[in-house]
């Protein structure tokens, strides 16, 4: 194969070689038990204190404790949802989802609305946000937590987490935000988005996969999520990761020294991906068009007229490596209920394509996306035995 | 969820692809809203399949089985041809992901109508009726999908 | 510092070299998403599932699918003890852990205990072992699990797994056993053994931290513990780590080939450091001395007189790192639970000494520990106000 | 949990170890079961702590905070010795872990019980009483501990 272009930096990343620099001596020279009084492991606690504080600064939280080192962005969001609903002992009451959540959000959510709690999913806009507005009128008085994430991973919409925490608490309630995919990628603050608690997952930041953070704020109820040794301020039992948890603060200082370039970089990508292939495929459409806030380096299309794994098996064949917006890129039929949840056609949901983008991609990865792809469409829509009827009916809708 | 090779191959080259012009019998099924839809096309011999194209809207195994479809039936008697199984079409490919064994379904009923359709043409019984799952109100393609992992 | 040895591989192990080797390329450059439909997801899932296999086949499993990789040994211990007790919906019944179990089983069980169901923890014997006859008088009609751990983390006694699973099933509950101290140190088949659910710890083997598997006999119900996107058959959600992944199979295959010579060797050195340490230091015991079966490598005695965090602190200013064999090696005057269990004195209990040797252990260190061992002891003894009263006693019941 | 260097260096080169042997005064606190007993004893020279000496089965901290307040008490008066609080013991030695705060009243407690043990043989009030957490019925060391991480 010639070129090989990956464009689904939203799925996972490459661990940057610096970053695998500062985690080697921690798996077999300082390989201490972090709980161990003897100088190996107070040499690996202060190494895992070390990279507490390195992530705190970075998101501004205020103490190091704050945050809880966890196995990464599912078990973050499963210790959020079912931690803070269920702190003291609260088995009742109601929490707030938004519908385009992450799996690992909306399961836990659902198990919850199966246990006691009462569960309801806010449908965001066909811009890709959820408003604020909604969000009062879903809040009830027994309402104990609000989730709602960052960055969307599918159509990269960015949610004004800071007015929807603010409408959270002045209903009494908790706010949660699932932030895996923003980390790093825009600015991150805990103190000016005024969270209780957010989730972060390593290996979308060129950090480790199975690792992870869980930011909790100071004074925050928790029920634990992993039991044991008591290990992260009796927070998260396991004995801790300490090179993959040096790994992800590394990971996470790169991304916000490089972010003050990076970011505009990777937005011109995008802009300029996204101009081309809406030029050069008929019909394709750019997902929540409208959205007021979107993630620098991810863009979603529909391609009318074509299925997405199709689509996606013969751009790997060009050397190409995207994901398809459905929810279940490896196996299911269900179309992505993001796209779903912004009103996008179930037709068209089966036709979406995810580009993402990072800190590898140049100017000759989009070209060879563009290039690549009009044939690949091409070639889907002439199998396609109903593709006439689906332009006459574009044409209709279009005019 | 990993593809054979042959799946790939039929998948990639797709045989027997478009709408034969003066076809004897054609059979569509599946539904843009379940992201697959499958229509055949056939020519009939001496009630053999004497030539055979299709046009699928889907995934890398609803193509794959639709063109391994084809292959297998092409020459085969009328009886023969509805008789072929969604595992035999599975099994001829070398296997599928269990997530995407629906797909095999879609071929074999594309191929039903079509001789079903070429029969009643000719004022004969169809038959295929009956043994169409995409016919039966409760037949649900998605039924066996549930056992991959997701988002990604 | 002169010479330094590490005696606390039963805290944690160092990866083995070749472990890391095999891990990296999947950093960097094999970095997909096993999840991924394209190349490089293929190449990570295919990676991943030889990972899988690997550990299938050493541990005798049926099927690649009864692995189902986690974060830990903690993990893997809350899921089996939640997610066998909770599964298909049961909210109450009866289960059975022993009382040595470690925290990581405990506290899912008390927990459990807090939420439906009743708990029934099993005292070992003085010898440190589970009797089976005290299982089978305590199973009940609507008992649905025990857990007993296979080799115990502090004074490396091994129960009677497959009789234990035997008396179990005939009173048709599951049995799950903790084999994080076991995996790789002494043959583990599960077939033999005839469990239905085993944790493993990946940094107990020469592994990294932070990677576990749980053994799930197929067929066996078990409700999710992690929710989300569904990976490892719906069983564990959270982008796998395949790296650590390969590092954990390739850490067992390691103990797998090198146990013929090596348990024997460990074993050789246990036994001259057991019988120079009670020669050399007067009144220490060993524990559960009278255990029918012990783990080649972990020793723990008491030093009566002297206090276990005192003791650890100058055998570390000594180069040495051991740990106490306190239930709280960091922190917490709790004597040991497990020492507590087997009938030792709560005063002894809190002057226990953990020695576990490993793959790096040579007599050198076995030296190293006696000839530092007994000035400290000394030391210590000659700072104990009550040390004239505590031998009046010793010499009481020693006569 | 990590020890200040000033705690390490107390618990490594402790000072005033041991009885004095004719002692103006002795306090004996703490209790094997709990893991921590002390014994400090003291010449008492113009109501002032002429000499002290100490004794400790415990922790690196209860030693460290018996060889610190031993130093921090010699030369003091006796009303001066009793009013140390656990923590100028603490704030001393540069802090201690959360966990091991308790160990700091082991030997405030000490102190007070050598110093009333002295008046009271002198046919003089006793100071101290009252002040001194081991003598309370609900004092429990371990109260302030858990919240540090176990097994390893
Ligand atoms: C928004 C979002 N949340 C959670 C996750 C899960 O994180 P992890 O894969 O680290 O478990 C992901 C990525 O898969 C994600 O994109
Ligand atoms: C017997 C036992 N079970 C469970 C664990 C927990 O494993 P992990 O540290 O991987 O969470 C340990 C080690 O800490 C152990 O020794």
């Amino acid at each position: 194969m010639e070129r090989t272009s990956y464009l689904d930096y939203a799925a996972t990343t490459p661990v940057d070689p610096r970053v695998v620099e500062a985690m080697l001596p921690y798996f077999t020279e300082r390989f201490g038990n972090a709980n161990s009084l003897y100088a190996l492991g107070r040499e690996a606690a202060r190494a895992l204190e070390d990279a507490r504080e390195r992530v705190a600064r970075s998101i501004d939280a205020a103490r190091p404790d704050e945050i809880i080192f966890t196995s990464g962005g599912t078990e973050s969001d499963n210790t959020a949802l079912i931690g803070l609903a269920t702190a003291g002992g609260r088995s009742s009451g109601h929490i707030i989802v938004s519908a385009f959540e992450h799996h690992a959000v909306l399961e836990p959510a659902w198990w919850l609305g199966k246990h006691g709690f009462e569960v309801t999913e806010l449908t965001p806009h066909p811009d890709g946000t959820v408003h604020p507005d909604d969000l009062a009128a879903a809040l009830r008085d027994d309402t104990v937590l609000v989730s709602v994430m960052h960055g969307n991973n599918e159509i990269g919409t960015i949610q004004p987490i800071a007015e929807l925490a603010a409408v959270t608490h002045a209903g009494g309630a908790l706010f949660h935000t699932d932030a895996a995919q923003t980390l790093g990628k825009i600015e991150f603050d805990v103190a000016a988005l005024g969270v209780d608690a957010a989730s972060f997952s390593g290996h979308k930041i060129y950090g480790p996969k199975g690792t992870g953070v869980l930011y909790l704020k100071g004074g925050t109820r928790l029920s634990t999520y992993l039991m044991g040794g008591g290990q992260e301020s009796k927070k998260r039992s396991g004995t801790q990761n300490v090179a993959g948890n040096i790994g992800f603060a590394t990971a996470l200082e790169l991304m916000d020294a490089e972010r003050p370039a990076e970011a505009p970089r990777l937005t011109a990508l995008r802009d300029r991906l996204v101009s081309e292939l809406l030029g050069e495929i008929e019909y394709a459409q750019l997902n929540a068009a409208e959205a007021p806030e979107r993630l620098p380096h991810i863009a979603n299309f529909v391609i009318p007229g074509v299925e997405g794994e199709a689509m996606l098996l013969h751009l790997d064949a060009a050397g190409i490596a995207v994901s398809t917006g459905s929810a279940c890129s490896s196996g299911s039929l269900k179309p992505s209920h993001v796209l779903l949840s912004i009103g996008c056609p179930v037709e068209f949901a089966h036709g979406s394509l995810r580009v993402s983008l990072g800190r590898f991609t140049t100017d000759e990865d989009i070209d060879h996306l563009i290039g690549s792809l009009a044939p690949v469409v091409e070639r889907l829509r002439s199998m396609n035995p109903l593709y006439e009827k689906t332009v006459a009916e574009l044409a209709g809708t279009h005019e | 969820m990993i593809y054979s090779d042959k799946v790939m191959d039929h998948f990639g080259n797709p045989r027997n692809v478009g709408v034969l012009e003066d076809a004897d019998g054609t059979g569509e099924v599946g539904n843009p809203v379940c992201g697959d839809v499958m229509k055949i096309t056939i020519k009939v011999d001496d009630d053999r399949i004497g030539d055979i194209r299709f046009q699928t809207l889907g995934c890398g195994a609803a193509i794959a089985t639709s063109s391994i479809v084809t292959e297998m039936a092409k020459g085969m008697t009328l009886a023969e041809a509805v008789a072929i199984t969604k595992s035999q079409v599975a099994e001829e490919l070398g296997g599928l992901p269990p997530a995407k064994m629906h797909c095999s379904v879609l071929a074999t009923d594309g191929l039903k109508k079509a001789v079903d359709d070429y029969l009643v043409s000719q004022g004969r019984e169809p038959i295929a009726v009956g043994t169409i799952a995409h016919d039966d109100p409760d037949f649900d393609p998605h039924a066996e999908e549930h056992d991959e992992a997701c988002e990604v």
